[in-house]
């Protein structure tokens, strides 16, 4: 080749046409398990439900079925509570629910979850009680749950400064002979959510590295929701997101995120391989953010509602209500009851939230450090002195 | 003469700015059609194109760093950090290069960048969208920082910024993006950047404050009044460098100074005003500069941000302690 | 007893901690093999092993952020940042995440790690190797920040940091590592680590210094002696929280006071010593607070860092024009 | 597949299989024209020399020879410059010549680099005086260069920081309308230079986003020289660096970096494709850095003299050396004209370096700002009168 003359000559074949574009969601680089239409599709690598029986299967999927539904209720009233003044701001999970419930039932109890803001779905899976996500948005905490309870990290609010932290947990878990040892009730691995635009942070392709390097036992779980706020996943790559982890070392996968079999399945195996000893994975959960960035964002600013109507035809809980009913997995109890149940919820949410309690104003000083410094009880005892001077004056 | 918010007359400099030069370039997350998440950026792409108006991949060192070297190439870019909170991650950046550029290269390079950070808490926002992080700038040579606290001098300040050969750290007080309008009148001579301007005229004691601080100042001064006292009170504008000559004048006057903002107290602005105050006035100096502020602890949750940050009755009884001294 | 210099003093102590708790790990840049670039690990990693004395990528946000998730799994990782101008990357998991996740957490979660960065000046480095970046961190509540000055110090201070429950950024003064030697008593008991401490007694004003400067605070209080002047001087040792007390008691008695320290003048310790003191010791004062440190431009050349840096002249000078005041 | 059965499956295969390791070389991999024995070589997509007459082609070989005999020179000059204390440390490029040379000459006079702190032969190449290299390292200067005058930035020190800037500063390029415009007086590339220890700053992957998402015309040259200071390749990637390209969208290629004609073949060709508006392009560079990592260092501590012997015998001048000679392409009085002129060069240097005057104490105070502010102004006065109160002591 002549240098200068030959345009791609030298640098291999164009990557976008290998690829394809980052929005691109056909092709068989999409794992699928289960269509829009409800119908069960096999892939050469992955599958569900084997080594079950048909009624342990259809217990499961009734189950992610019901976890999806009611995740959608707590969003559905948490987005209401907002717009009632009760909460401050909400970050919707909108269209993500299969993402986040295939992902939460993928975990083991002994694995760890590092979420964003946007988890509910996965909380759900660890049991935080939903009222507990609700504080931080009411402004009355930054978090009330136990982490060490459910095994599931506060929010982080700055993009992809959890992938580090999350890394360095898997870390902390292969020195504690955590890993690779064939007990199942043992062997632990770190999940770390994060979104398409985060993909971008310096933190994030630094937690890549660390983890390749140190065979960390972590999966990347990427929701690409195709926005980040205003911004098309197109600004942040060029080529499909997962495609990026190869360059780093490790596997990577797109699932259809859409899709709570699939995502079960691919999410199962990735953590399953980290347990394993066998390092990091990349799954990329290929969805859309069907509701707006959170409630004070407007998508309309920005994207064409067509978008949005296309991708409701690919509604999570719609295809897996379809794969229920149409194969008799489900009967007209099991829809009426879970109904009520999500009514149930809705009504423990409006409550719980309306009975979070503001914090008290001396609490500003409890927790900066594990022990009370004197500059800060000094400052407590002044704030405490002059909040008591108006006691008087009311 | 129109009537304008802060937010419009932020968005009307930029526009004149970038009319003004075409090397101007804006840069963000969600700056393009969104128009930033505060909508200060409103309309400007549409206007300039994607050229120079850049929305960027969610990285914030990648946006400043890359606007060194847009600098670098002759542009002047503005770059708006989304919120004060998430500034950090091009700290590096902004610290290393922006700051030391000039004087490393012995003024070879220039490095005219406004970075446009909305600061300050009181919207009832999730935590790290409420912070001050002012003082790290100003501690920082090479840097210039200012703050604006008014829709008259958000329109002629960024402006200035943009002009200015010198990287600014350009702090707008969120929370008074939509809380006031004044009127604009584009032909008069606007003050400086750099100095700043006392505000309302009084000889008891002087409040010195700057962003959104300035309305809590201008209110306990009124309040002051009704009681018989009478405080003037000093908008800073420039953070750094600090324009002290109007202070010095100020406290001479009064022999009593309180500092307020937003910032925590501890190594807050209102540490380097005390000293160099009573370095300067030290015999005029009745009582010490008193300093309020948000506490010595992370930002609270926003049910009780009122609490936490500074307010009228907070400087009503600094004054009160600093007069009866 | 041994004779040890501060890299020794802060070797063994380390060395020490490890011995004592297994949960304590060794992170950074070329800490293993080499035993970090002024040898401060040397021979941790041969004895502790790769897991324990971990050589990390190249990236401090990386080192930074992977230790917040190995002390949320109940590990206490030390981190060595190489040098002082290269903290800045990891400046944002510092402020926003280490620094805060207790408060955020109310008290669930614990974040006990060390920072430790060689700082300072005077060893003839090229930039970004000789910065004092420590009033960036005191400004942050959450995080405690501490300076060693001589050996002694070292070895204990290093072991009460790393025993302690909160984040600890631990300055070490990079040109005081093989400077001098002390004796050091493995049975003797320690000071607490967030207590300054009087090293030397005066009657005639009083110098704060920490890390390097202390050095340089003794010698100008040797130099003045011979001129009949007595001065007190005192390590501050812990920068946050500050240890008033000592300092009040001190001013109180002297009427005038010296800061002396490396970092920037502007919004440095100096700035938040001279409001505390001002405001404590009013009417004691005879003179106002003076500050001796780096001139508010960035660090200088090697050749003439010296220049720039406090010395005992200019202590010496500062002190002249406080008693002369 | 059950999920966690087969270990490997859906991931696809094992990357470090389908790669091979990090520090691996060898390969149809490794971009290679001139053999260690001085051969000539061909490869399938790269070639030096289309378009020249033999004349033409052996002139440009021996220009290449003579760079990195004088770059050695002054690398050499410098490291004992500073053993003899008149420098404060100095970064040795020495195995690195090749690299440097070869990137160096593939640029065109508008083109700009974005170097690290050891580009010494890159800096030789753009016309920058050696001395003037001298004054960062001797702690008179920080870079007295005027970058636009060689289109070469001042060194960074800052680990990864550079490369950002070169990504700005290419995206200034394109809104010049310097890019793709087929005039080749007008249309410019940027280059930015790092090392393999580098490549896991977020800056640098941050870097690569931009660049991908704005198709900016940049090239990547790392030189991988195996070490970052004690830690060796493998603890930055698993995988050889260049495939990191890939993953963000873009070509990655791997040169034998001590081969100056692939260097400059392929990166002349990848330079090429950035001005033509093709968008950016990862050139590794694999070579070994022969010397310490600055003169402070003591590389024995962690290192096998072995593997320095090994490299030894790939030396980039030795070879141009036996084939310029093989092929009587120079003769004797060429390489004994060289000899005197690197003598002379040296002792400019020396010369040099000891001439290069500390600067004046008050020259603290230049150039903060544009314009002086008041206080430091004042600081400046006071300084100064402090500095004249010595004057009468003296
Ligand atoms: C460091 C940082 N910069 C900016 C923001 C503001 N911000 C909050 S969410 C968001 C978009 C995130 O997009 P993505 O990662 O795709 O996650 P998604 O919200 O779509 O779930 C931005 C820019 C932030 N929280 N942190
Ligand atoms: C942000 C940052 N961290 C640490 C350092 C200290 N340091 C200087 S060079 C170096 C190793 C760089 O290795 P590499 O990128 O491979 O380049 P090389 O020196 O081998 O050319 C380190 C850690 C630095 N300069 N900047
Ligand atoms: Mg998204
Ligand atoms: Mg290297």
């Amino acid at each position: 080749m002549t240098p200068g003359n030959d345009r791609s000559g030298g640098f291999g074949p164009d990557l976008a046409e290998v690829f394809g574009p980052s929005q691109h969601d056909g092709g068989p680089e999409l794992v699928q398990l289960l269509t829009p239409e409800g119908e069960r599709v096999s892939h050469p690598e992955f599958s569900f439900g084997d080594g079950m029986t048909p009624a342990e299967e259809a217990e499961m999927i009734r189950g992610f079925y019901r976890d999806m539904v009611l995740t959608r209720r707590i969003d559905t009233e948490a987005t209401a509570l907002q717009r009632h003044g009760e909460l401050g701001i909400w970050a919707q999970l909108l269209g993500q629910e299969a993402a986040q419930i295939g992902a939460g039932r993928a975990l083991r109890p002994q694995d760890y979850v590092f979420p964003t803001y946007r988890e509910h779905g996965v909380a759900w899976c660890r049991g935080v009680d939903p009222i507990e996500l609700l504080g931080l948005y009411r402004g009355v905490d930054q978090g009330a749950w136990d982490p060490a309870k459910y095994n599931f990290h506060l929010y982080t609010i700055v993009i992809g400064a959890q992938t580090l932290h999350a890394t360095g947990y898997a870390m902390g878990m292969q020195r504690d002979g955590a890993v690779g040892t064939g007990d199942p009730d043992r062997d632990a691995a770190v999940i770390a959510h994060f979104g398409d635009g985060a993909s971008s942070q310096g933190d994030v392709n630094e937690a890549f590295i660390f983890a390749a390097s140190y065979n960390a036992p972590v999966v990347f779980f990427c929701q690409n929701n195709q926005w980040a706020i205003s911004e098309p996943i197109e600004r942040q790559s060029r080529i499909p997101l997962y495609q990026r982890a190869l360059g780093f070392g490790f596997p990577g996968v797109r699932v259809d995120g859409n899709d709570v079999l699939a995502t079960y399945a691919v999410t199962q195996a990735a953590l399953q391989r980290a347990r394993d000893g066998q390092g990091p994975t990349f799954v990329e959960a290929y969805t859309y953010r069907m509701g707006a960035h959170t409630t004070t964002d407007d998508p309309t600013r920005y994207r064409l509602s067509d978008d949005v109507e296309r991708w409701r035809l690919k509604c999570p809980i719609e295809r897996t209500k379809a794969y229920l009913q149409r194969n008799g997995l489900a009967d007209q109890a099991f829809f009426d009851d879970l109904s009520a149940e999500a009514d149930e919820l809705g009504a423990r949410l409006r409550e719980g939230c309306k009975n979070l309690a503001d914090p008290s104003p001396l609490s500003i000083f409890d927790h900066v450090y594990a022990e009370q410094t004197p500059e800060l009880e000094a400052q407590r005892e002044g704030f405490a002195a002059y909040l008591d001077s108006f006691e008087g004056a009311h | 003469m129109t009537k304008i918010t802060l937010a419009k007359g932020l968005n009307m400099g930029l526009r004149k700015a970038m009319e003004d030069d075409p090397k101007v370039l804006i840069m963000g997350e969600d700056v393009g059609k969104l128009g930033g998440v505060f909508r200060i950026t409103d309309g400007l792409q549409k206007d300039f194109g994607e050229d120079r108006v850049i929305d960027s991949p969610l990285a914030e060192s990648g946006i400043v760093g890359t606007a060194v070297g847009l600098a670098l190439r002759g542009y002047r870019p503005v770059v708006e950090i989304q919120f004060d909170g998430f500034v950090y991650p091009a700290y590096d950046q902004i610290v290393c290069q922006v700051a030391k550029m000039r004087f490393r290269s012995m003024g070879k390079l220039a490095m005219p960048m406004v970075i446009r950070i909305p600061f300050g808490g009181g919207i009832g926002a999730v935590e790290h969208h409420s912070e001050s992080p002012e003082a790290q700038f100003a501690h920082t040579p090479g840097l210039k920082v200012v703050a604006c606290s008014n829709p008259i001098d958000g329109y002629w300040m960024i402006q200035q910024a943009i002009a200015c050969d010198d990287p600014v750290i350009f702090l707008e007080p969120k929370r008074q993006y939509h809380a006031d309008k004044a009127d604009l009148d584009e032909d008069a001579a606007p003050e400086p950047l750099f100095r700043s301007r006392v505000v309302r005229r009084g000889g008891d004691a002087t409040l010195l404050a700057y962003g959104p601080t300035v309305k809590t100042a201008l209110k306990a001064a009124e309040a002051a009044s009704g009681e018989g006292r009478s405080l003037e009170v000093i908008d800073l504008r420039t953070l750094s460098p600090l324009d002290m000559a109007p202070v010095f004048e100020s406290v001479r006057r009064t022999g009593h100074a309180v500092v307020v903002h937003e910032a925590h107290v501890n190594l807050g602005l209102g540490a380097e005003l005390a000293a160099r105050i009573t370095e300067e006035c030290f015999f005029s100096l009745e009582s010490p500069v008193l300093r309020v502020g948000g506490f010595d602890t992370p930002y609270p949750p926003s049910r009780i941000e009122e609490e936490w940050l500074p307010d009228l009755d907070r400087v009503l009884d600094a004054v009160d302690r600093s007069l009866s001294f």
